[in-house]
């Protein structure tokens, strides 16, 4: 390690750090990954997390990364460049995911690294018994992650006033005497004597919005946005990791005079969202992959009946019961074609966190405007990892939605074949003193079941084209990098980061490559024909399987309606966001690209030289 | 609960109130014409319907009428008001969504015992342990219907059916017994030959203040004729409905019905066919989903000082800064 | 009308007639097709018959028609040479679809024709008041059916004996009176005197097969194709027009020593047909539209498990309730889609009545070989129609199944990565003493859950690559007429009848046709790409929805697999089969061809001249 | 069933057979190490199952195991016999077709209040109706354990979770009423901190020849700690037992419980928590559905004479000739 020096002058100025942090679920990382993320946020830095969930019950091995710094921030980082280990098996299962030049800081009451490993700088701290030796009493080891975050904050010179005050907040709740042993711990690690681990994170380089950063994950920002939006009314059944959306409508709704109702069952649900919807509340239901099965039929009733509704689905690994807690991108073609019958509907997918507050507002704005179920395809990556992003402008954005009673004219009709259908909620005097009918039975403009051949074909035509009417105004994907070249990425949901970061990379070698993410998956936007015509291959990264064609699910829709044989796949299923690198590699092969490792830093930014 | 300030309300019905000039007539009500078969009982079932809502009075816009699918499930068509159609057995937690967000409205959910006690069975119980303010009217023909002479929950042991054609095998439900079982607060049985005693039935379930059922033995004349004579007098069954105490002190009073005795409720379900008909079960002090719900809504706003939709939702992200 | 001889040396001989018969649906019309479709099975002539059910309760309109003569009959045709028709409503609402030349029946008693319409001939006959005449007594006009079989026997020359035989079975469990009764009718109708109208059908000129002809509805012949597999157990919920499936399995497996179990709901049914099959009894369950989306997270279980099911979707007019007696074939989509997640399954769709007899056994062997579920999509004209083909050779076709619980050595493993998996069912000694897990949570190679990311991976792989081979060894779909050329027909299910016969139309217009009806859906057969390239224009025939893009499901999956821009849609959502015109006219429209009416039957065959 | 020949047969398991020379013992049954959370009631439940398994000696090869989903659903992965794991709520269903298809097998399903009264409601009744013969143990930790604590529909009112921060506002369901009512024809009740007790529980469910259910209290110590301590002893609770009838015509007899008397166990069910473990209710006498089907497969086997399989399906083509 190269870095030396102790006095703040000399202290090396690094852009960016991905910290990883390796224990058990119970020791409270995923906190100290919170603090460092939130404080990132109120510093106006960049900020990206990534976590795993044990999947066994008990707990068990559990990681949180954090890469916070100035620059675009897209990605939680392939690599660490500090690595702290609370047990031997954190230190054996992530010591290879340190770049070379890394820090490993290890609990010395529990660690012993290999005395020979020379890569890296290892440095043992008594975490546990430091701890208890500043909280003392009962608590024992409890301020582990606390004393931890003293430390990271003296190494990375971070503002200890908005920490105190963070973690002031955090327990704020919660009696006097956890606050006391929360800043004793803090202190401790604070004071920890490791002068030649000394770095200062450079100051944003990204214009602040002038508006300040806030920090979440993405089902609280889904949860948020579907707020912003107006809505007030749900109903679900738990299931991970959608649950946590449920639970934070559940709590808030209340304080704006709504209501979320917990089901017996996913259809059940899904049933009292649309009974909200018909009565002029337009609701939300939502679940993950196996939930989302279960809601298939009542889903169709809802393009029959013309009936605007929200459906998450935060997307997890499947098949079946498949894999709970990993990421997967694999419910695609069930969110367009899982219903029996034609049954269009509306499918959109948040790129980010911050994307997921916007992309809720989006989904409520459509699902009223053309009387439709709208499906958003969050993941498991989306929805647990925290990002910082310019507070919304909400007295700007939010909008106040009430059941539009006003009396109808005589002409009113229900699902009239030259308009978009848009119903009068019960309490809605009729001028014509006749009531309309809502059915999942084919149906005449009134409503009225009909068995009629040429009027079902007039329906079927009246509910695809208000979906094609839709596609015609979606804005465009924003393009980035090249505009035409060699390759064209395109990604949707959480790839988005890595995507970007990858075509930053590959541009950097010299390729031609433009990134496309998508967010509007059902209808496809416009001009998209042309767009990938531009370029020579055109490459759809995907977390699901390659199909037995060898094709993932975009690829497949895309193929299907493009019929471009330039559009080709890259797919994985391990369960695991995409790596930057991973897509790298991908690319390069298939253009004939050497040096795949322009742009990538393959030591860790603490080995470098120091810069001023 | 243990921080409610406010006081749970009843969540009594809008108070009935006829448009100035326009009373709410048979006339008015009428809809498309009904397709059932010529003497199937779900005829008088919507003629005893049309009959409580002239009762009642309520403003016709503020009427909903939804069934699930199946034969009986087809009334809400045969009535001009708001409705409709859902899908098989998911009738209930629809019309659940629909009362617990609008607190203006009258909602009334029909259905089969396919429909209701098959695909539908969980719902019925779950919906019953909320007690939403609503009334659901279950057709049996112990029968299934619309798909043409299948066995349904409700078929007698050794009913012959397309899917039973030596009879049915499998022990059938009690209506009443899994009704009371379930927790619904109001739950009364009729029969479709017996038009005053299922107007009063209906009547008396739409104004009760919580979630009520009725169950009406309706005749399916195409696939299980005869299936009710056994109370139907005329055809030389019993009728026999359930006498309600009148707390008169009288001795005659000791064996008359308290239909807020549950046990008592469920001795009667226990009664062999063709049993009782009448109130089995009424339930006035538990609170209904909507009373609680809007009690925990004005518990909340109090606490956030009514504070606007805007005012939380920027505290809300100032925390997250 | 040209034909009047009356002697038989001067009847015309005609090869076929269409036949259709035009009343309510308590009048009984469906029983004289169904005495003259198996008539002409018993001739070892070709039949195909169509029905509309009504979609009331109560009954109202409905209509039999069929078709009957030598020759290969490949649809019930799309204009009929006699309408008989019981009602004034009857005679409006199907005049038009009598052929100038045709011949009208009608009762006397209840209608009134155009007095002024000579395009046709119409003989009225007093049939309600004829019967009640013949049968007298209380069953007044019930045998009104009957006695147009009668009149129809003698105007076609059928054969007297066979039919009254017929009537005998029919009738055979009721009481004397009824087939009295029956025969009475039949011997009036019969004697009628309307000498102009005498016809012979020519005697078949396809080879009989040298076993005798069968004819039943494609329900029937699904429920026995099981049953010949060796499928003895199942669990279903009712459903039209899946309902009868169940009905003959329910009657018929105890018979074989097996059981099926009425459920309370499609997601019961399905799990109990899979704790049958998991018990190593292959089982299967159905539905139609809705009931196959209340199985689709099961399904996704089969998969994830590798359970060996059979799954028939009897498809119908969607989406939702939809229009549940018309025909659709809008479910492809959801067959290979519907679960959420990756999850791999094969999907079969019968051509005709017979196919569906041996498509069923080749699904039982497909389940057991590859140990996957596998969909059969049938649909509501096929369900329902009455064809003649030959007795399936049952001694050699058979098969016999039953739990295979030899003991199982100690390298047994229910996942293994090198083989197909083929789970011991219990009762089978382990003798590893280990005994396997089964689970819809991603497992290792023992059914031990697994969150390891290497291994998900390799099972996906594993379950996608049976498939694969599967697709590998599966036979190349027929392919009829010009093996090369402009325009290749594409179908699946019930549109295979009216595609054979507009490909021989456009044929015989000059056209280079050729026509393939698929059968594996899922995986699709080897093959194809290169038989795709030898055609100018590929158009896919189907009866669902254009799309948001323009394709119906089965062209978008063509699309999306094989990039062929000449891939196009044929698609209409009228509830109604194909007309051979229809499909003639859109290709004709295609690729300019003008005269469309080459090879189509103008005028009646009644009104043809005489030819021996 | 009036064609019937051949009378119902009890389904009795088959003949508990010992393999020679190798008793079925706790050690070959074990599997998978648990990865419940230390303390978990369900430890207790899973040890009490080995031990009831150790007792009936069944063959090893022929006891399965199933659950749904839910911490408690994982109990199969421990047990080394067939089994797994099944989705959520529908575990019932799916061992129904094991046992109807296979009336050599012992088959036991297992899983929480989440996954059989909440999503899998129905399944239980129309499982109990059918009255197959096999055990369900449903473990109640009246919490979602493995979602992270939600309310369950056995958590009481007022219980505080994720979805009721509040405390729960809905009525919970009454187990051993919904139980009983169900028809299920072997009901009890029994505590994860009383191993004997649990294992005469299940062990009796095991050798009943029907559909029994125990309902066991099992302690989520993670999400729903201390739930169940009123009847723990050593927690100051009390652990009350049912003792049942003699019929020795004593005087303390008539106090004690007849487990056929539904009535008296529908009463004993609406005692107020925590009420009385033990056996509810019992009934000896109604039919298997294994024994029904079976009965119905001989009558049919009769009247075709025994035909074989072939000879059966060539009939019926030339019946369509
Ligand atoms: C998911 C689903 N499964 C099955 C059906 C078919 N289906 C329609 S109505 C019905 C049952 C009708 O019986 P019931 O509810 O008793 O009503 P009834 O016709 O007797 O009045 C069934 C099984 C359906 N429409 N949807
Ligand atoms: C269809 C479906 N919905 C939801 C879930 C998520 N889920 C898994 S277990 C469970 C409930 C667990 O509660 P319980 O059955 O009481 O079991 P416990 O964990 O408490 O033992 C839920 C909701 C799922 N796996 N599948
Ligand atoms: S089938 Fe039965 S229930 Fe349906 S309309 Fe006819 S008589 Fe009524
Ligand atoms: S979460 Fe609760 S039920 Fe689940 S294993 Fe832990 S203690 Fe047991
Ligand atoms: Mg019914
Ligand atoms: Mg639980």
């Amino acid at each position: 390690m190269s870095a030396s020096a102790s006095s703040s002058a000399n202290t090396p100025s690094i852009p960016d750090v991905v910290i990883r942090l390796a224990g058990n679920s119970q020791d409270g990382i995923q906190a100290i990954g919170g603090f460092l993320a939130r404080l990132a946020g109120r510093s106006d830095q960049e900020v990206m997390t990534y976590m795993t969930i044990p999947s066994t019950i008990s707990g068990g091995p559990s990681i949180f990364q954090v890469r916070m710094g100035s620059g675009e921030i897209l990605s939680a980082g392939d690599r660490a460049d500090v690595l702290v280990a609370f047990y031997q098996h954190s230190y054996e299962n992530h010591r290879a995911s340190l770049r070379p030049g890394g820090v490993l800081l290890y609990d010395s009451d529990h660690v012993t690294p290999n005395p020979d490993d020379k890569e890296i700088t290892a440095v043992g701290i008594p975490m546990t018994s430091a701890t208890v030796e500043a909280v003392g009493g009962s608590s024992k080891e409890k301020g582990k992650n606390i004393y931890v975050l003293g430390l990271l904050t003296r190494m990375f010179d971070l503002d200890v006033p908005k920490l105190t005050q963070l973690i002031k907040e955090r327990f704020g709740g919660k009696s006097e005497d956890i606050i006391r042993n929360a800043l004793l711990a803090f202190d401790a690690g604070y004071a920890y004597p490791a002068e030649q681990l000394r770095y200062r994170l450079e100051k944003s380089t990204v214009a602040p919005g002038g508006r300040p950063q806030v920090t979440t994950d993405g089902n609280t920002a889904l949860a948020y946005g579907l707020i912003a939006a107006g809505v007030r009314h749900g109903a679900a059944y738990p299931i991970t990791p959608w649950s946590s959306i449920m639970e934070t409508l559940r709590t808030e709704l209340p304080k704006y005079g709504g209501l979320f109702v917990q089901c017996e069952d996913e259809i059940a649900a899904i049933s009292t969202a649309l009974g909200f919807s018909y009565g002029g509340n337009l609701a939300i239901t939502g679940s993950s992959g196996p939930g989302l099965s279960l809601k298939m039929e009542a889903l169709g009733w809802a393009t029959m009946a013309e009936m605007p509704l929200i459906v998450i689905n935060v997307q997890r690994g499947g098949p079946s019961t498949g894999m709970p807690t990993n990421i997967e991108q694999s419910d695609l073609m069930q969110a367009i074609y899982g219903s029996h019958g034609d049954a269009p509907r509306v499918v959109l997918a948040p790129k980010n966190v911050e994307d997921c507050f916007y992309l809720a507002m989006e989904a409520a704005r459509i699902a009223r405007e053309y009387s439709t179920p709208v499906i958003i395809l969050s993941d498991q990556a989306i929805a647990t990892r925290i990002e910082a992003f310019d507070e919304p402008d909400l007295p700007k954005l939010m909008v106040n939605l009430k059941p539009d009673t006003r009396p109808r004219d005589a002409d009113y009709k229900s699902y009239p074949l030259d308009r978009i259908t848009h119903h009068a909620p019960p309490g809605s005097l009729m001028a014509s003193g006749k009531y309309p009918t809502v059915t999942g039975l084919e149906h005449d403009e009134l409503g009225h079941p009909s068995a009629s051949p040429a009027m079902h074909m007039k329906m079927m035509a009246k509910r695809r084209e208000k979906i094609q009417a839709l596609a015609a105004i979606l804005p465009a994907p924003e393009l980035a990098g090249d505009q035409s070249g060699e390759v064209l990425l395109i990604g949707w949901g959480c790839t988005y980061g890595p995507l970007r970061e990858a075509m930053g990379r590959l541009r950097a070698a010299g390729a031609k490559v433009g990134h496309l993410q998508m967010r509007h998956l059902n209808p496809f936007s416009p001009g998209l024909a042309q767009t990938f015509n531009r370029y020579k291959h055109i490459l759809v990264v995907e977390i699901n399987d390659q199909g037995l064609y060898g094709y993932g699910q975009l690829a497949t829709l895309l193929r299907a309606t493009f019929c471009n044989p330039a559009i080709e796949s890259i797919t994985k299923t391990d369960g695991l966001t995409y790596k930057v690198s991973e897509i790298v590699e991908h690319v390069a092969k298939k253009i004939g690209l050497a040096d795949t490792s322009i742009g990538m830093r393959k030591q860790s930014v603490l080995a470098m030289p120091v810069r001023n | 609960m243990s921080s409610s300030t406010v006081s749970p309300a009843p969540s009594l019905p809008p108070e009935a109130s006829a448009k100035a000039g326009a009373p709410l007539t048979k006339k008015a009500l009428t809809s498309d014409h009904p397709t059932w078969c010529p003497g199937c009982g779900d005829f008088a079932v919507l003629a005893s319907f049309y009959k409580v809502l002239e009762k009642l009075q309520y403003k016709q816009e503020n009427i909903v009428c939804f069934g699930g699918i199946g034969c009986s499930s087809r009334l809400p068509y045969f009535v001009n008001t708001y409705g409709g159609h859902y899908i098989h057995g998911r009738v209930l937690p629809f019309t659940v969504g629909i009362t617990l967000g609008r607190d203006d409205l009258h909602v009334f959910a029909f259905g089969g015992d396919g429909d209701g006690f098959s695909i539908g069975g969980n719902h019925l119980v779950h919906t019953a342990r909320k007690n939403p303010r609503m009334t659901y009217v279950i057709m049996d023909n112990s029968v299934y219907g619309l798909t043409k002479k299948q066995t349904s929950p409700t078929s007698p042991l050794g009913f012959k059916s397309k899917t039973d054609p030596w009879g049915a095998l499998d022990q059938p439900i009690n209506p009443m017994r899994t009704l009371i079982n379930s927790g619904a607060t109001f739950v009364a049985r009729s029969h479709a030959t017996q038009v005053n005693h299922m107007v009063e039935m209906m009547h008396k379930a739409a104004l009760h203040d919580g979630f009520s059922v009725v169950e009406i033995l309706s005749e399916c004349v195409e696939f299980n004729d005869g299936a009710f004579d056994s109370s139907i007098p005329r055809k030389g069954g019993t009728w026999s409905t359930i006498e309600l105490k009148k707390n008169d002190g009288s001795p005659e009073d000791a064996a008359r019905h308290d239909p807020t005795d549950e046990l008592a409720a469920f001795k009667l379900a226990l009664e062999p066919w063709p049993g009782k008909f009448g109130l089995f079960y009424e339930n006035k002090t538990r609170p209904t989903k909507n009373a609680v719900e809007q009690k925990l809504i004005a518990n909340t706003r109090e606490k956030t000082k009514n504070a606007s939709d805007l005012e939380l939702l920027s505290k809300t992200f100032a925390r997250m800064r």
